[in-house]
């Protein structure tokens, strides 16, 4: 296992369930992290920073031999993307649990994935189909194609670097900042730019593939409550998908799988205009986040899935044997303070409590006590809520994150229990502008008056009562804390 | 013991009284309070109306599912005639809320800035963050330069309200 | 809400779901139990013991109508097949959440249930259509249906107080004690005999009726894994059962309910012997323990429905309109010491960590700190799998029973992680003996020998190591412990 | 400084060496401990063999999904050479696990007993529960009477065994 946090235990999961013996890397500060504790095996690999220990490709190998291993399970960032890195597992002899490096790079490199996708009659947004030479280059573009444009990395995908121009003026800093997070993020400065597809609802389409040439899509995700181009809240079925345009995404993303000969999961990202219209976006050549969501409405483990094709397995099924059935939203319950435009925030965990009950799945990293450090990706669990309807799997996915309680850190909960009551959510009517429109001044709950009476009681009892443990069956508050008072 | 308590939006002033009652403004409340999980998670249950309390951070509460500010002051600084949370706003400190690299400075001393208004950048998580003004202001102070690597907490900028 | 617990939760949940605001009663042992803290409204009801409280209709009925509630769901156990109880909560102007009170009456007392079963052309075992006068009565019938026979409570269910007697001799004692609990735990003597039937599977059918002549049925449940005829994991489908067999079950199900009149959601019991033929035991008039295993594999939920036709709806579907996908595997998590026949103990919980994940559903009443009574039912939490097939979901059971850690009493974990492994389970042969043939000698499970050191050394560890709060992403005892052992 | 400690059924000799090193039998391990939960739950990783660990009761303990018996005696008991649970096999106390009801009584002094026979009966959560001889040997004592309500922990029965 080549990665932490709950995409690791996630896998390991289904791993056990299979009777398969697993081995983990782990980096100096992650030694106390659950991941570490749920494997049959773990290694450290270096310091904190990816570069030192989850980014290292030789000392993850490295590994992987030492442990025995048969096959790596990149998760999702990481080194999940890396066409380098899928190679060296298989030069390794191991199996890499992905497509092969050689479909990563024509899918990676994203103006490569555009010149496949248009090669594969699938529509893409106006733009460069090479990345920009320059930021003159990137001027002349913008130009051609008309403002507002979206600069992108080149080297990867997830949203990072990506910046919105809308004049001439803007484009320097967003050249410097998108040059500048996508050497950070993908090690590779290369852009490229499209026209800024506007409002726009982000929908992907899930397929899995085995080296059979097989390819099954297995329904779409809206995926369009982001915040800097980075998901918060993803649902399938999408509340403005039809039949009819879920069958055209379904198609589309088989065209540009079967293209590039894709082996195992993979996602297509399209953007979908009000008026139907779609284009392609890129195609994801990994596990993604919102995975469980496409598991709750077809019954399959998509990880599972994942290993027996990496173990050179047929696919158990085909398009006709793919049922969906119900309603799945997924909350990504980050360490972000909601209020302060999504900042990330480490810090220690002290007291966690998840929800569960009827209609609830929780993938989650999260433990007390548990150190987030401030070097990784801010996620720390998800909330995942399945109904027979939308409306129902709202009703659990809200009535669960409000039974949820994170103490240490600020979270994005309090943006989740917005969202699962605010009425254009609510009905289905929402794009990729959804976080600007609606939580752009972000307001604190109101709360009833008794709750904020009982929250001041509880703050002056605590206050005024010494920490005592509690008696069998009986209220040190209203016993010993009163005695205290009368003091 | 008299306090004063600001819950969300609300201001609140509690009395407790010798016999361990609470006075909430002219409101004798009969509360339960239960220490569930300790230091932690409260039930408050008044007059039947339950409630569940757990103390997040310094000065935030969950309650009944919802994330709140919370502060308190006894009487002594009740006394002394400061009302909860006013202070902090003519003066704002911006401070690096975790370990990371300042990319930019948008502002100098003098600026004047709005709510919102972009201050600087910082890269951290791989990501570069913009911090932004509370309240609008003057900037009064800027700690510390472009390029600087900065730990959780440092001093970044300072504004003063009028 | 007039229960506590797991189900006081689990049916509250579903009330939040649906924007019911919940009111329950509390004992004086409970006022930190999970349900205070989740209902919006809680009224204290008397001390610990069910009589002063749970059991005490007058003070339940009470409460509710100062709270204004609309109607009362009495959760399994306690009221909730007191037909006295049903009516006197009609009588109050409120809706009772489940049969009314004649339903109740003429299916509660079981000799009465018999006769019902056998007029509707449902089979019964043979024995008593009427209460035992007395132990000679019940040596008269015993020797006319030959031994080995039943001893039953005719006043309530759930196993409580039967005694099976394989010859005269053990008749006295076995009367004595069948007489004193069914007194215990229903208020009333009465006993019934049948003649026993063994091996056999214990198997059970959902129904849920509506007021006006509808009654479904929603699938059966195999729930033979029994201690003191009482069931400790249940599983839908029946491993033993075919389509033919659940066609005929189903449709006796519904004879029975049909010929009661019955309203609402209840549950079928019969006894199925190897050659397939069946005898109705029982019908359990309230929601069941283990109605989560049908949720799962049907997507309905069964507490909105009870609200539902509690609040005079129709149903919302017919036979045809329910669909079984893939099999579920419920465990009950109960404080007992399955080292120590299955002896329930209370204690307080002092620390527990839940599993969850792919296809894991939780029904928990566990938190800690928690002080778990002796006053009532042992049963902590449900652990609830649902997998496409039956062997998914006792993989993904058994894993997130090895996940799953509750310290301060011993529960039935380890008897659920030796049964998920043990061949008959897995390969669905096993009937109500089961307990008795696998786990009479009950063995401590063999850990391998890293294992073992890895416990001894952290023991070890923890006795050498003051107390002291983790550093961030460092090891107190690799850090400063070993420091200590320098000294 | 040396342990003796029994693990499910495997007797361990554990010695902790001056540099904290431990010496399992004859085999010197380089362990890394942490401590995850404090007092409750460590992590174990020993040659990159991970185990988790958490303390569950007083004498059982939780290891990668399967709860044993533990005890740990330090050098001291060692050389007093006790072995561990030994001694409790060749005297039996049975004692109430739960307050109740003592139904009824099945044995009397003098009676010989085998393992699994029924002691008491003891009534408790609206159940009648037989607490069983968990070692063949002879009843000494019996310390409480037929109908008697009884405490959590209160002796009832001793057995010595040969």
């Amino acid at each position: 296992m080549a990665n932490r946090g709950e995409i690791a235990l996630r896998v390991m999961r289904t791993c056990r369930e299979l009777g398969i013996a697993t081995a983990t890397v782990y980096s100096e500060i992650d030694r106390l992290s659950p991941h570490v504790r749920a494997a049959d095996e773990a290694y450290p690999i270096g310091a904190a920073s990816p570069r030192e220990s989850y980014l290292n490709i030789e000392r993850v190998i490295a590994v992987a031999k030492r442990a025995g291993c048969d096959a790596i399970h990149p998760g999702y960032g990481f080194l999940s993307e890396n066409a380098d890195f899928a190679d060296a597992v298989a030069a390794a002899g191991l199996a890499f649990v992905g497509p092969p490096g050689a479909v990563q790079r024509s899918l990676g490199e994203k103006t490569s994935a555009r010149r496949l996708a248009a090669k594969a009659g699938v529509p893409v947004a106006e733009g460069t189909m090479e990345p920009l030479r320059d930021e003159a280059d990137a001027l002349a573009t913008a130009k051609r194609i008309g403002f507002p444009v979206l600069l992108k990395p080149a080297g990867g995908g997830g949203g990072k670097g990506m910046r919105v121009v809308h004049a001439a003026a803007e484009l320097p800093a967003a050249w410097r900042a998108s040059t500048g997070e996508a050497t950070t993020a993908f090690g590779a400065p290369a852009l490229l730019m499209e026209r800024l597809i506007q409002p726009a609802r982000h929908i992907e389409v899930q397929i899995i593939a085995d080296a059979f040439g097989h390819v099954v899509w297995l329904g779409e995700r809206d995926c369009s409550i982001q915040r800097r181009h980075q998901k918060l809240i993803e649902e399938t079925p999408g509340p403005s998908v039809d039949e009819a345009l879920r069958a055209k995404l379904g198609a589309a993303a088989v065209k540009v799988a079967s293209a590039a000969k894709y082996v195992n999961a993979g996602t297509a990202e399209f953007l979908v205009a009000p008026d139907g219209t779609f284009v392609f976006l890129e195609m994801n050549t990994r596990l993604q986040v919102e995975h469980p969501v496409t598991e709750l409405v077809t019954g399959l483990d998509l990880v599972a899935l994942q290993l027996r094709i990496a173990a050179g397995e047929r696919l158990p099924f085909g398009q006709d044997g793919v049922q969906r059935t119900g309603a799945a939203v997924e909350l990504r319950i980050t360490a972000e303070d909601p209020f302060a435009g999504f900042l990330p925030q480490g810090g220690r965990v002290d007291f966690v409590r998840e929800p569960s009950g009827p209609g609830i799945r929780m993938d989650s990293g999260l433990a007390a006590p548990l150190t987030v450090p401030t070097d990784y990706d801010p996620l720390l669990a998800k909330l995942i809520a399945w109904g027979p309807d939308r409306a129902t799997a709202i009703a659990r996915a809200r009535r669960a994150a409000r039974e949820m309680i994170v103490a240490g850190l600020p979270t994005s909960l309090p943006f989740h229990s917005f969202v699962l009551a605010e009425p254009d959510f609510v009905s289905g009517r929402y794009d990729t502008d959804y976080v600007a429109t609606h939580w752009s001044r972000p307001r604190a709950p109101e709360v009833s008056e008794g709750a904020a009476v009982a929250a001041a009681l509880a703050a002056i009892a605590r206050i005024r009562a010494r920490p005592r443990p509690i008696a069998v069956g009986s209220s040190p508050w209203s016993r010993s804390a009163r005695e205290d008072m009368l003091r | 013991m008299r306090y004063a308590a600001r819950a969300g939006d609300r201001d609140l002033l509690v009395e407790v009284t010798p016999e361990g009652r609470f006075l909430v403004g002219d409101r004798l409340l009969a509360a339960d309070l239960a220490e569930v999980v300790p230091g932690r998670v409260w039930s408050v249950v008044v007059d039947g109306q339950a409630h569940e309390v757990a103390f997040v951070g310094a000065d935030r509460v969950w309650v009944d599912g919802d994330e709140i500010g919370l502060a308190i002051e006894d009487e002594r600084v009740v006394a002394a005639g400061r009302a909860g949370g006013r202070s902090a706003d003519a003066r704002q400190e911006i401070r690096a809320p975790m370990p990371g690299l300042l990319k930019r400075v948008h502002v100098a001393v003098g600026t004047a800035v709005s709510e919102g208004d972009a201050l600087v950048t910082l890269e951290a998580m791989k990501m570069e963050n913009e911090l932004r003004a509370a309240h609008p202001g003057t900037v009064t102070q800027v700690a510390v330069g472009e390029g600087t690597k900065v730990e959780g907490g440092t001093l970044l900028i300072v504004i003063r309200s009028p």
